[in-house]
């Protein structure tokens, strides 16, 4: 029997195996297609502190073996999601992970605060990279210095576990890593995506409606691979890691590199099934190169 | 629980320029599908699907058929599908169009590639006992497509661009021309559609929309249009692509 | 008559379309495909003070709509390249570019020293952001300062227009494009390849001796256009883009981006012919978006 | 000038465990292949080429033949490539075996997926009257191809890793009981390589390289090997993939 356990900060998983934030709403729609208690756990789309409507239309691109994104945090706002979504959710037997966003710290501690009030909520994933984001021109994501102080706030706000999901749109990823590590962050959570743009010919204008968006799916998988190895070495905090993941074996290079457990995002829209399959094909992938738990497997890619 | 579908495709034929038309057989689709509703069809080698149309459905034989144009590189790839080859494909997806049987004349309006999804439709409108009358517009002569089909179900008007075929202009030139009715359903491209919703200012009907999908499904969020300027919306590939006029803001 | 032509500091091109460096080598190979005189210009493999041999073997692996390479700078040193490779390729009539490399600024010094000494070289590409090379264990690449440094020595000691190569591993782009035109920069050329990794699933360590290599190839293609797009609206010095170009479409979406000419680097690997049947449909490509000229394209991504 | 090459799939079989036998035509490539060259073949959807070795040349015809081994993606795919479609290929690449009228008797030592090159080797050794002994290496029973036709050209010792055909072992364990020979040539694993090149330290000899490559035609110096610890080198794509022994490190 090959374990697919595995135990976070505030996360008792069944399997390493969860939808990441923005690619999956608040599960309703991908519940049609499979139970929902399969998963190891579920990450929440962004809530901010009040409703928005997010950017206009068209919000989506597709480029070579990945995609454009610019939704623009569009969610209901975090009280209308504990409210609504959330007990949804709690019907499943898995452990929920709240995505917090916000365009300035208060909103980040408003945001966090509000999630102290429901039981069903395990985990925070603290975006502080959402591309389209930002306060006084400079993001969260890519200044050491603010990254670690909205950590620290969210912390002190927070009674439940916080990762801090961070941006590849950065010269030094191990020096934010280690940032928000010392600021308290329980987890990290690597990567959201990487900022892109398209040109549409007949219009000669970037084809989203916000001009740049986020690169996602596997165009971005060796980027995500490469972080997360640099960054396993240097912080002891655990990593869900992220970006362009679609199959059993990209899982496994992701627990190699230093993952402790992964989040799937784009490749639910190709195939709304992925999770389950991929959980499925886990045990089998583990097996042939000689790995009895997912376990064992995490961090190896440095050993060998 | 939902699936994607394996659809087997049964025939494929280019019936006007750079327009194919394409018969998927599928059980589960043939049954269920309505019209308005569309399919997410996955294309080899693409990351996000494509969002089509059904444009008939022959429930006797299991078919659904679809139109699209051959317009950037996955509906391209999708002309060279061939017969007995597989299509992997989410749907009937989304809220087709709705009519009742208290409806007594009906004008569907199309331009383009928004023609096809009016095609079923009519078929049953007039099925009901519904009338219909179909205002068409192409770009010009050779992308006409579907004209002796639509006269099938009633007076059809062509018009093109470039007044190669039929009159000459937009569809909304010769709305004057249509006798009454009490529904219009229309479908096009969006200005189009802002040029026809104002034109039939007054009237009661239904528009089905386009946008660039991520998910296809409601969970992404892509494909939203306002349905106030207060931050309401619908997703138009869960609560749309149809849609009362009223509904949105185009 | 489409105008294919575009003059650039020290470059009379008579097209946009030159080889990337690193994936054309001197030219010899491909000169066995087709004749060279036809391309716009040439940007040779980078030039570093002494012979160099490079990483250890894996140096490239393959991943979605792209690859990984970690040459390392494998070179025959500048001299040997000024006496064995610049006149061969100063048979055809097009301008050539050398790309200059180095671990020190002494080093870079140099290397832009020696190609003054020859007549056929037309500018120099600053490589400052090969991410497998770096000085006291920063990047020259990555910080403003040290790059603004680099540019102005090696504009001191060189009688040529200098383009400076940024990298797209930094959080600022804009920064680094503005620290090196004000430096002196008479060019820029954009982008240089994402710091990626592979694992290697069967030995469970990184596919690559060197461990990390640089990502290109259509996967990075919306990353360059972004950051073209962005840089182009707060410098005044022409760009020379590149990033994933395979079509003449791609040629177009970079011009609209920023881009004055651009380079055709991974693409070369599918299709040794790329360049020329990129510049045999440039010309129907323009004129079917409304173009008269490469000129007339250059940054209208703005505009419309 | 050179050029890409269009070639035809002939046939497609499945001759070992995961091993592919695949017949292609094309005029230019069979009239000028040499043993020990190879073809680099884009496989749709990949970024990079293949380079696989050519098995067989058959100049007549026009036919050439390669054998591969389904590993990864890239393979996988190619298995599934059907008489009449096309493949787009770089080639016949690189230096192949060279060998003398002078060369009496000849041995053979393949590995695995090694193994294809030295075939036609063999033809062409034979038919000029040189003595031909193999020395075949493969996993395991299942993976046995070319048996027969190796015996045709001469003595041919099997081995399988796990002993079930032939002898148990590596080829290397039966090197002491072939007859005397003046040259041998090799293609397999680095590993065997290392191994055999040791065994015959003294053997003048050749050797067929494998990297992982880029552009495959010697721009891109993705498969370099170092000709000495002085910073020389080759690149396999072009100076190779056939070395002498002695002209090398491996
Ligand atoms: C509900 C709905 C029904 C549709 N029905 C039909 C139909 O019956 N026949 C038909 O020909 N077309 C139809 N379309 C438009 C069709 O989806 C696009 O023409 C097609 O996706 C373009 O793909 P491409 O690969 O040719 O273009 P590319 O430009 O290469 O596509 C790139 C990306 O943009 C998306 N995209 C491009 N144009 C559109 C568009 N107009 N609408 C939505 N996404 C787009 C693609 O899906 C893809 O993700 C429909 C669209 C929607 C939303
Ligand atoms: C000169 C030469 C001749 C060869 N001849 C043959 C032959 O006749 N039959 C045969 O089965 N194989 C041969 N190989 C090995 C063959 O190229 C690889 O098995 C094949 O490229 C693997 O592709 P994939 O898609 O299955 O694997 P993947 O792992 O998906 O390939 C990923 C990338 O790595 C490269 N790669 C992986 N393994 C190798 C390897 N061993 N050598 C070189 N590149 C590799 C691929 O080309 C591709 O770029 C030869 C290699 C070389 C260099
Ligand atoms: C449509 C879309 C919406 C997203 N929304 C969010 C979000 O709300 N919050 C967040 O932290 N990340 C968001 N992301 C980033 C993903 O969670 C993930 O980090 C990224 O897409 C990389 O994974 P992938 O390549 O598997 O998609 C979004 C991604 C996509 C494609
Ligand atoms: C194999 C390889 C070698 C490269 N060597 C160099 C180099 O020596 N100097 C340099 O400035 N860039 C080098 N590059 C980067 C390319 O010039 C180019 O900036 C990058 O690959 C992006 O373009 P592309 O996506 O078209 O390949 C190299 C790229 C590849 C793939
Ligand atoms: S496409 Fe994802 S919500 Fe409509
Ligand atoms: S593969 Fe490029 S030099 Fe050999």
């Amino acid at each position: 029997m090959i374990d697919l356990t595995m135990d976070l900060p505030g996360l008792n998983l069944k399997n390493p195996i969860m939808p990441a934030s923005g690619c999956f709403g608040f599960g309703r729609e991908y519940s049609e297609f499979y139970d929902l208690s399969r998963l190891g756990a579920v990450i929440m789309k962004a809530a901010t502190g009040d409703v928005r409507y997010g950017n206009n239309t068209p919000r989506v691109a597709e480029t070579s073996s990945g995609m454009l994104n610019a939704i623009g945090l569009q969610n209901p706002g975090v009280e209308k999601i504990i409210e609504n979504e959330v007990p949804f959710l709690a019907n499943y037997a898995i452990p929920i992970i709240a995505n917090v966003a916000g365009s300035t710290l208060e909103e980040y501690v408003k945001v966090a605060l509000a999630f102290n009030k429901t039981e069903s909520v395990n985990a925070l994933e603290l975006n502080i990279s959402c591309p389209n984001v930002k306060e006084g021109g400079i993001q969260f994501g890519t200044d050491p210095d603010m990254a670690a102080t909205v950590t620290e706030k969210v912390k002190e706000a927070s009674n439940l576990p916080v990762y801090v999901k961070l941006s590849p749109n950065v010269s030094d990823i191990v020096g934010m890593a280690k940032a928000v590590e010392k600021a308290g962050a329980d987890g990290l959570s690597m990567i959201n995506t990487l900022t892109g743009m398209q040109i549409h010919l007949e219009t000669k204008k970037p084809l989203l409606a916000n001009k740049t968006g986020g690169l996602s799916g596997q165009a971005i998988k060796p980027i995500a691979i490469r972080m997360i190895y640099e960054v396993k070495q240097h912080v002891t905090i655990p990593i869900i890691g992220m970006g362009g993941i679609s199959t059993a074996e990209d899982v496994l290079e992701f627990l190699l590199a230093g993952a402790s457990a992964v989040a799937v995002g784009t490749a639910n829209f190709q195939n709304p099934c992925v999770c389950p399959e991929i959980i499925d094909a886990l045990p089998r992938t583990l097996e042939q190169y000689g790995f009895q738990s997912v376990l064992d497997a995490v961090g190896k890619g440095y050993e060998a | 629980m939902k699936k994607q579908l394996e659809m087997v495709v049964e025939k494929v034929n280019e019936i006007a320029l750079d327009t194919i038309e394409m018969t998927l057989s599928n059980v589960h689709a043939a049954k269920t599908a309505q019209p308005g509703q569309f399919l997410h069809l996955q294309v080899e080698g693409h990351a996000l699907r494509r969002p089509i149309s059904i444009a008939d459905i022959d429930r006797e034989n299991n078919f659904l058929t679809v139109l699209f144009k051959k317009l950037g590189d996955g509906t391209k790839r999708l002309a060279m599908y061939r017969p007995g080859m597989t299509i992997d494909a989410l749907g009937p997806s989304g809220n087709g169009f709705s009519y009742e049987p208290s409806m007594k004349t009906v004008l569907l309006i199309g331009g383009g590639i928004g023609i096809p999804p009016l095609y079923n439709l009519g078929k049953q409108l007039k099925n009901k006992g519904i009338k219909v009358i179909a205002v068409l517009g192409y770009q010009s002569k050779e992308h006409v497509f579907y004209e002796e089909k639509f006269n099938e179900l009633g007076e059809t008007i062509v018009v093109t661009n470039d007044g190669s075929y039929g009159s000459r202009g937009f569809v909304t030139n010769v709305l004057d021309q249509v006798a009454d009715f009490d529904y219009y359903f229309s479908c096009g491209p969006v200005p189009m559609l802002k040029a026809v919703t104002k034109a039939l200012h007054g009237h009661q009907g239904y528009i089905s929309l386009e946008e660039r999908m991520g998910c296809g499904i409601g969970a992404c969020f892509a494909c939203v249009i306002p349905t106030d300027t207060e931050g309401g919306y619908r997703k138009i590939c869960k609560d749309g692509p149809v849609f009362a006029v009223n509904e949105v803001i185009l």
